[in-house]
C-alpha cells in the first residue's frame, strides 16, 4: 500500500502494462516530450521511447483511427485524447469505426484499443473546455465505458481495460488528477461492469460516478448530520452498467437520487433514472431525482461555473425534498 | 505487364468475374434478395485486379463501400461475397455487413468501410502495428476522389508520411464523388499534387489499363516496402454505372457515359492487349466466361440455399465472447 | 390542401423560403446537381442557381462550419448533411460552436443556422448507415432540435426552423420522405417546442417522435382491440422538450410507453422517462416502458435488422405488460 | 513600412500594451483573479500587430484561444479584455468567455476560439456571407502550426479555394504545438506548399519582424481583395513564454528561448527600426511605456471594481431572448 495521486497511479499502470507487454503503446498529443497535457505519463518517454511514447500531430481522428488499425494489426495501443472537448473530432471512429467492426465483420475482427481522455468542468477553461459527454460515449454498443473515481480505480480499472479484447474509454475527472488515496498494487484489475456500494446508508441512494462521487460522499455527511441514512453508488462502469447493484440498493433505500456532470437533459443520470423507473418502479417511495448540471454552456466565470456544475448543497437540497423537507 | 501468361489470363479472368459478379447482383437486386446500397463497381475492374496482382498474401487490404471488385480480386470466394450480399449467415461477414462491409481475416481484407475517408486512419493503424511489430508487410488503401475532400485524408497522410509507415495509397478517381464532379469538389484537381504537400512520392496511371495499374502497383508497392514508407497512386479510371441503385444520374450526361464505356473499357482493353500477345484468342475467352457464369451462378445459387442467422443470435458479435 | 410526400413538402418549405429571402441558401453533398441524397432538393438548382444551391466536397465539419461562419455573417443558411450516421464528423462544429458562440460571446453573437439530416434505419444499410443519434443532438444547450414526423410537420417545422434566430437541428427519419400526406402550406410556421396529441385515451401513453410515430399509432390501433385506450404523443421538437403536455398526459393515463430508434441505454427515451420519474411519479400506475433499438450495431441481413429496432408488436407487448397481460 | 511616422509609433505603442498587458495578466494569474488557461502572446506580437494595420475596421477577424494581442491590435479596450479575464460583467464576452473567448460584434472580432482548427471553418464562412450579399470585406483568420495538422485545415483551405473567398489565412508558425515541435508534427516543415495544393498563393515573413509582417500582410490583404480569393501568410515567429500557465517547457531548452528572446525580440526589432527611422528616442519610448503602464493598471482596477453577473442571470445568452 502506497499514497499517491490519482494521475500517479494510472502511470503506475501505465509502466506495469508497458512493461508487461511489448505490443502496448501510448500515443496521443504531448504525451512524450511534454509529459502529457495532465501530466499523467511525464516520465514515461524517457523509459519506454517515442516508439512506445508516441507524441501525435493535432489530428484526433487521424490517430484515434490509427489507434484502431493498430489494435486490428496487433498492437494493444492506449490512446490518450486529451479531453473529450476535442474527442468530439474522432466520434465517428468511435462510433464507426471501433464500435461496429466486430459486428460488421461478423466476429471476425476484434478492437483491442484502450482511450484514456479527461472529462468534466470545475477549472474555469470555459465552454469549449468543460464538457462531460462520456454518457454519450454509453450510448453506444459495441464499447465500454469505465470512469474511474478513486485512486485505487484509476490503477485497476486501466490494467481492466489493457486486459479486456474489445474498445474501452476511461474518463478521468481532470479534478481528480492531483487527488491521492492509497494504491494496492497488487490487486490487479478491476472488474469491468462492477458498481460498488462506497458508503452503505437505509434511507436513499445516492447513484453516480468520478468526478461527481466525492461531491455525493460529502453530501451524505451532511445528510447524516441532518438524520438521513444515505448510501454512495460509485458506477465506475458506465458500460456495461451495473443495474443489478443499483436496483439492490434502491430496493433497501427506496429512494434515489443521481448524480452527473452532464447537461441535465440527455444526461447519463436519465438513463440511470430510466432503469430504475423501469426496473425499481414498486419499490420507489418517492420521485427519482438528479442532480446535474445547468442547460448552458459552462462559463468561464467562477461564481457562474460554480452555479452551473452540480454542488454539494444541491444535492443535499435534493436529497431533503424527497423527504419533504425542501 | 504480368509476367507470365497464367497470371496474365488469371487477372483478366478476375476482371470479367467481378463484371458479371456484379451485372448479377443489379439483377438479383431487382428482385429483392440484395438489400440497402449496392455500389458497382462495373469500369472500374482494373484498378483492384492491377493492385491485388502486386501484392502478396500478407498484405492488408482496405476498401471502401465500393469493394465487391476488391474482394474478388483478393481471393475471397464469389460464394460468401454473394450470401453476405443476401444476408445469409454464410457470408464473409455473417450477413451482418452486407455490400458495403465485407471482411476476410484469412485474406487480410479488412472490410469495407462506408464512411468516405474513414478507412485511412484505419489503414495506418494498420501499417503502424506492422513497422512496429517488424512485419514486412504492405498496407493498401483504397479510396475514391471524393475521400480527398475530407479531414481523415490529410490527417491520415500527414500520419503516414511522419512516421513512414508502409502504405500504399491507392485513389481511384473516377471523376465523381457521387454526383458531384471532381472539379467541382476538389479546388486542385491534379490529385497527385496533394500527397506531395505531405512528402509522399505520387504517381498516376492509366486505371482503365490492367496492365499499366499492375505495373504501377509493383512499382510502387516496391518502393513502399523498400522505404518502409508511404506512396501514392491515382487511378484514373470511370464508373460505368450509377453511384447506387439510387441514382438518377441528373449530374452527367449519357453520351459521356457511352464514350467512356466504348472506349475504355477495361476488360475490351486487356482483351484487345491480350489477343495482341498471343494468350487469348476467342475459344479461350469463351471458356472464361463460360467458367465466370458458372461461378457466379453456383454462388447465387449456394447464397439461395444458404440459413440466415437465427434471430436470437442477434446480439452476438458485439463485444467479443469472454469478455461479453 | 394538397396530398404530397413529405420529401416534397420539405422542398415546399425551401422553395418559400428561398423565394422569400435571398438571404437563404442550401448547401450540403449532392444537394444540387444530383438533386439530393434523397430527392429532397430535386429542381431547387434549376430555379435557384448554384450559388443558393450549393454542392459541397464531402467535408462535413467544413462545410458546416462555414454554415456558422455564414450564419454569423447574415446570410441564412440551410445545411444539408445527407445523414446522421456522417454528421458525427461535424459534431465538433455543433457542440463547440454553434452552441456556444451566443453564449461565449456574452450575447453578441446569434447563429441563425439551419441543419437538416436524414436519420433511422430499416432500409437494410448496415452499422455505419442506421444511426438514430438526435438524442445527442437533444442533450446540447444553445440549439433546438426538431423531429418532423408528418408532412405537415416536415414543411411547418422547417418554416419554423428558418424563422427561429439560433441554430435548429431538423431529424428526417428516411423511412418518412416517401410517406404521403395532407399539407395546408397556408398554416405558416409551427410552433417549436410544443408536442402534440395524435390519438387521445386515457389507459396509457405512448410517448414518440419521428420515424417511430407510425409504429405508435400503429400499436394504439391493435391495443384498442384489445380494450386498451392508448394517447399518442407526438413530441415533435426534442429541445425545448415539451414537458407540459407529455406530463399532462401521463397525469391522465397514469402509464406511459416510450418508443424511439435510438439504442435503449441512453437513448432520449431515457430522458423522457426520467422526466416522468420526477415530475409525475404520483401519477404514475405503473413501470415506465421503453420500446427502442436493440443495443447493436444495426445489422444488415433484413429479419436482423427488423429484430433490432422497435416493432409494432414490441410496443403492443410492452404495453400490455404494464397492465399485467405480458 | 507602415507608412507615417504616427502609425508606426501607433502599432510600435499597441506591441508595448500587448507585452505590458500579458506581463500583468500573468502576474494577476498568480493572486488567483484571473483563471483558467491562460495563453501568452509574448514574443508573437509583431504578428497581430503587422496583420491588424493591414485591415480595415470593416474586415472580419477570426483568432484562436491565444488571442489577447489579436483583441487588442484589433483594437478592443484593455479594460474590457481585462474584465473578461477577470470574469466579469464589463468583459468583452461578459464574463462567459474568459481569456480563449473574447468577442466584440463592434470591431468584428468573432473569437477566441479554443478548438485547435475550429476557427477555419467559421471563417470560410464569413467569406461566403459577404461574398454572396456582395460585401467588400476580407476575413482574416490566424491559427498555430498545430492546426494545420487538423483535418479542418485540410477542408477549410478547399472550401475557400474552390469557392474562391476572400479569407486570409495567416498561420503563426512558432515551430511548437504546445510541446510538439513542427518537424515532430508535420511531414513536411515548410508550410507555404501545403496551401499551394489547394491553389491557394502563399508566402511566409519573419513574424517577429513589425514592419517586414504589416508589409506582406498589406500585399496579401490586397491580393485578397483583388482576386476575391483566399492567401495564405506564413508568420515565422517564437513564443517565449510557456505554452500556458501549467506548462513545465520540458520539450526545449533554456537556451533556445533565451536566444530567440535575445535576438529576435519583435519590440527590440521595432524599437531600433524606428531609431533608425529618426522615430523613436528614449523620451518617446518613456512615454510610450508610461502610457501602456497606466492604460494596463487602470484595465486592472476597473476590472477589480467591476460588478460579477447575477447568478440569477445564470441561463441568459443561451439561446437569443425572444426566441426562448
Ligand atoms: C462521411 C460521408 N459523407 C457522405 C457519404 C455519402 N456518400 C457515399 S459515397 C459518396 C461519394 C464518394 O465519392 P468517392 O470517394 O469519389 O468514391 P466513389 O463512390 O466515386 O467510388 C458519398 C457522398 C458517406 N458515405 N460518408
Ligand atoms: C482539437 C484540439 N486538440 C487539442 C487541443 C489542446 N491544445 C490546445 S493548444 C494546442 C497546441 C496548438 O498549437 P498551435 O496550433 O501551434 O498554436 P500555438 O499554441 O502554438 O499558438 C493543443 C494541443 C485543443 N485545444 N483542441
Ligand atoms: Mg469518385
Ligand atoms: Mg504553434
Amino acid at each position: 500500500m502506497t499514497t499517491l495521486t490519482y494521475r500517479e497511479a494510472i502511470r503506475v499502470a501505465l509502466s506495469t502494462a508497458l512493461d508487461a507487454d511489448p505490443r502496448v503503446l501510448l500515443m496521443g498529443e504531448d504525451v512524450g516530450r511534454y509529459g502529457g497535457a495532465y501530466a499523467v505519463s511525464k516520465g514515461l518517454l524517457e523509459r519506454f521511447g517515442p516508439e512506445r511514447i508516441r507524441d501525435t500531430p493535432l489530428a484526433e481522428s487521424g490517430f484515434l483511427g490509427a489507434g484502431i488499425g493498430a489494435a486490428l494489426g496487433g498492437l494493444r495501443p492506449i490512446v490518450e485524447i486529451m479531453t473529450v472537448n476535442f474527442s468530439l473530432l474522432a466520434l465517428d471512429q468511435v462510433v464507426n469505426n471501433a464500435a461496429t467492426l466486430r459486428h460488421m465483420s461478423g466476429g471476425q475482427l476484434s478492437v483491442p484499443l484502450v482511450v484514456r481522455m479527461a472529462t468534466g468542468g470545475g477549472r474555469q477553461l470555459a465552454a469549449q473546455h468543460s464538457h462531460s459527454l462520456e454518457g454519450w460515449y454509453a450510448h453506444v454498443p459495441g464499447i465500454k465505458v469505465l470512469a474511474p473515481a478513486t485512486v485505487q480505480d484509476a490503477h485497476d480499472l486501466l490494467l481492466a481495460a489493457l486486459a479486456d479484447p474489445d474498445p474501452v474509454f476511461l474518463f478521468e475527472h481532470q479534478l481528480l488528477y492531483p487527488t491521492e488515496g492509497e494504491l494496492d498494487e497488487a490487486r490487479g484489475p478491476a472488474r469491468i461492469g462492477e458498481a460498488l456500494v462506497r458508503r452503505e446508508g437505509h434511507d436513499v441512494s445516492l447513484i453516480t460516478y468520478g468526478g461527481s462521487l466525492g461531491k455525493a460522499l460529502a453530501a451524505a455527511s451532511e445528510l447524516a448530520a441532518a438524520g438521513i441514512s444515505a448510501e454512495v453508488i460509485d458506477l465506475r462502469t458506465l458500460r456495461p452498467l451495473d443495474t443489478d447493484t443499483v436496483c439492490a440498493s434502491v430496493t433497501r433505500t427506496h429512494r434515489a437520487v443521481i448524480i452527473d456532470e452532464g447537461w441535465k437533459t440527455g444526461s447519463f443520470s436519465a438513463e440511470v433514472a430510466a432503469l430504475l423507473a423501469e426496473r425499481a418502479f414498486y419499490e420507489l417511495d418517492a420521485p427519482i431525482a438528479r442532480v446535474c448540471s445547468a442547460e448552458v454552456p459552462i462559463p468561464y466565470a467562477k461564481h457562474l461555473e460554480e452555479a452551473a456544475l452540480p454542488r454539494v448543497p444541491a444535492i443535499v437540497s435534493a436529497t431533503l425534498e424527497l423527504f419533504g423537507r425542501g | 505487364m504480368i509476367d507470365g501468361r497464367e497470371r496474365a489470363l488469371a487477372a483478366f479472368e478476375q476482371m470479367v468475374l467481378i463484371r458479371r459478379f456484379e451485372e448479377k447482383c443489379a439483377e438479383v437486386y431487382s428482385t429483392g434478395k440484395i438489400r440497402g446500397f449496392l455500389h458497382l463497381y462495373i469500369g472500374e475492374e482494373a484498378v483492384a485486379v492491377g493492385v491485388m496482382a502486386a501484392l502478396s498474401a500478407d498484405d492488408n487490404v482496405v476498401a471502401t463501400y465500393r469493394e465487391h471488385g476488391h474482394a474478388l480480386a483478393r481471393g475471397l470466394g464469389p460464394g460468401s461475397v454473394m450470401a453476405e450480399m443476401y444476408g445469409k449467415a454464410t457470408g464473409c461477414s455473417r450477413g451482418r455487413g452486407g455490400s458495403m462491409h465485407l471482411f476476410s481475416t484469412p485474406h487480410r481484407f479488412f472490410g469495407g468501410h462506408a464512411i468516405v475517408g474513414g478507412g485511412l486512419p484505419v489503414a495506418v493503424g494498420l501499417a503502424l502495428a506492422d513497422s512496429m511489430l517488424g512485419h514486412d508487410r504492405v498496407t493498401v488503401c483504397f479510396f475514391g476522389d471524393g475521400a480527398v475532400d475530407e479531414g481523415e485524408f490529410h490527417e491520415s497522410m500527414n500520419l503516414a508520411a511522419l512516421w513512414r509507415l508502409p502504405v500504399l495509397f491507392v485513389c481511384e478517381n473516377n471523376l465523381y464523388a457521387m454526383g458531384t464532379a471532381l472539379e467541382r469538389h476538389e479546388s486542385l484537381t491534379d490529385l497527385c499534387v496533394k500527397p506531395r504537400a505531405y512528402g509522399i512520392p505520387a504517381e498516376n496511371v492509366d486505371g482503365m489499363d490492367l496492365f499499366a495499374v499492375e505495373a504501377a502497383a509493383q512499382h510502387a508497392v516496391s518502393e513502399v516496402r523498400r522505404h518502409r514508407s508511404p506512396f501514392f497512386l491515382e487511378a484514373k479510371t470511370y464508373r460505368f454505372r450509377a453511384h447506387s441503385m439510387y441514382d438518377a444520374e441528373a449530374y452527367r450526361s449519357r453520351e459521356e457515359v457511352a464514350e467512356w464505356a466504348q472506349k475504355h473499357d477495361p476488360i475490351d482493353l486487356a482483351a484487345a492487349q491480350l489477343e495482341r500477345r498471343g494468350l487469348l484468342d476467342p475459344a479461350a475467352r469463351a471458356a472464361i466466361e463460360d467458367r465466370v457464369r458458372t461461378a457466379v451462378q453456383q454462388a447465387c445459387d449456394e447464397a439461395d440455399a444458404a440459413p440466415l442467422e437465427p434471430v436470437a443470435d442477434l446480439l452476438r458479435d458485439v463485444l467479443t465472447p469472454e469478455a461479453r
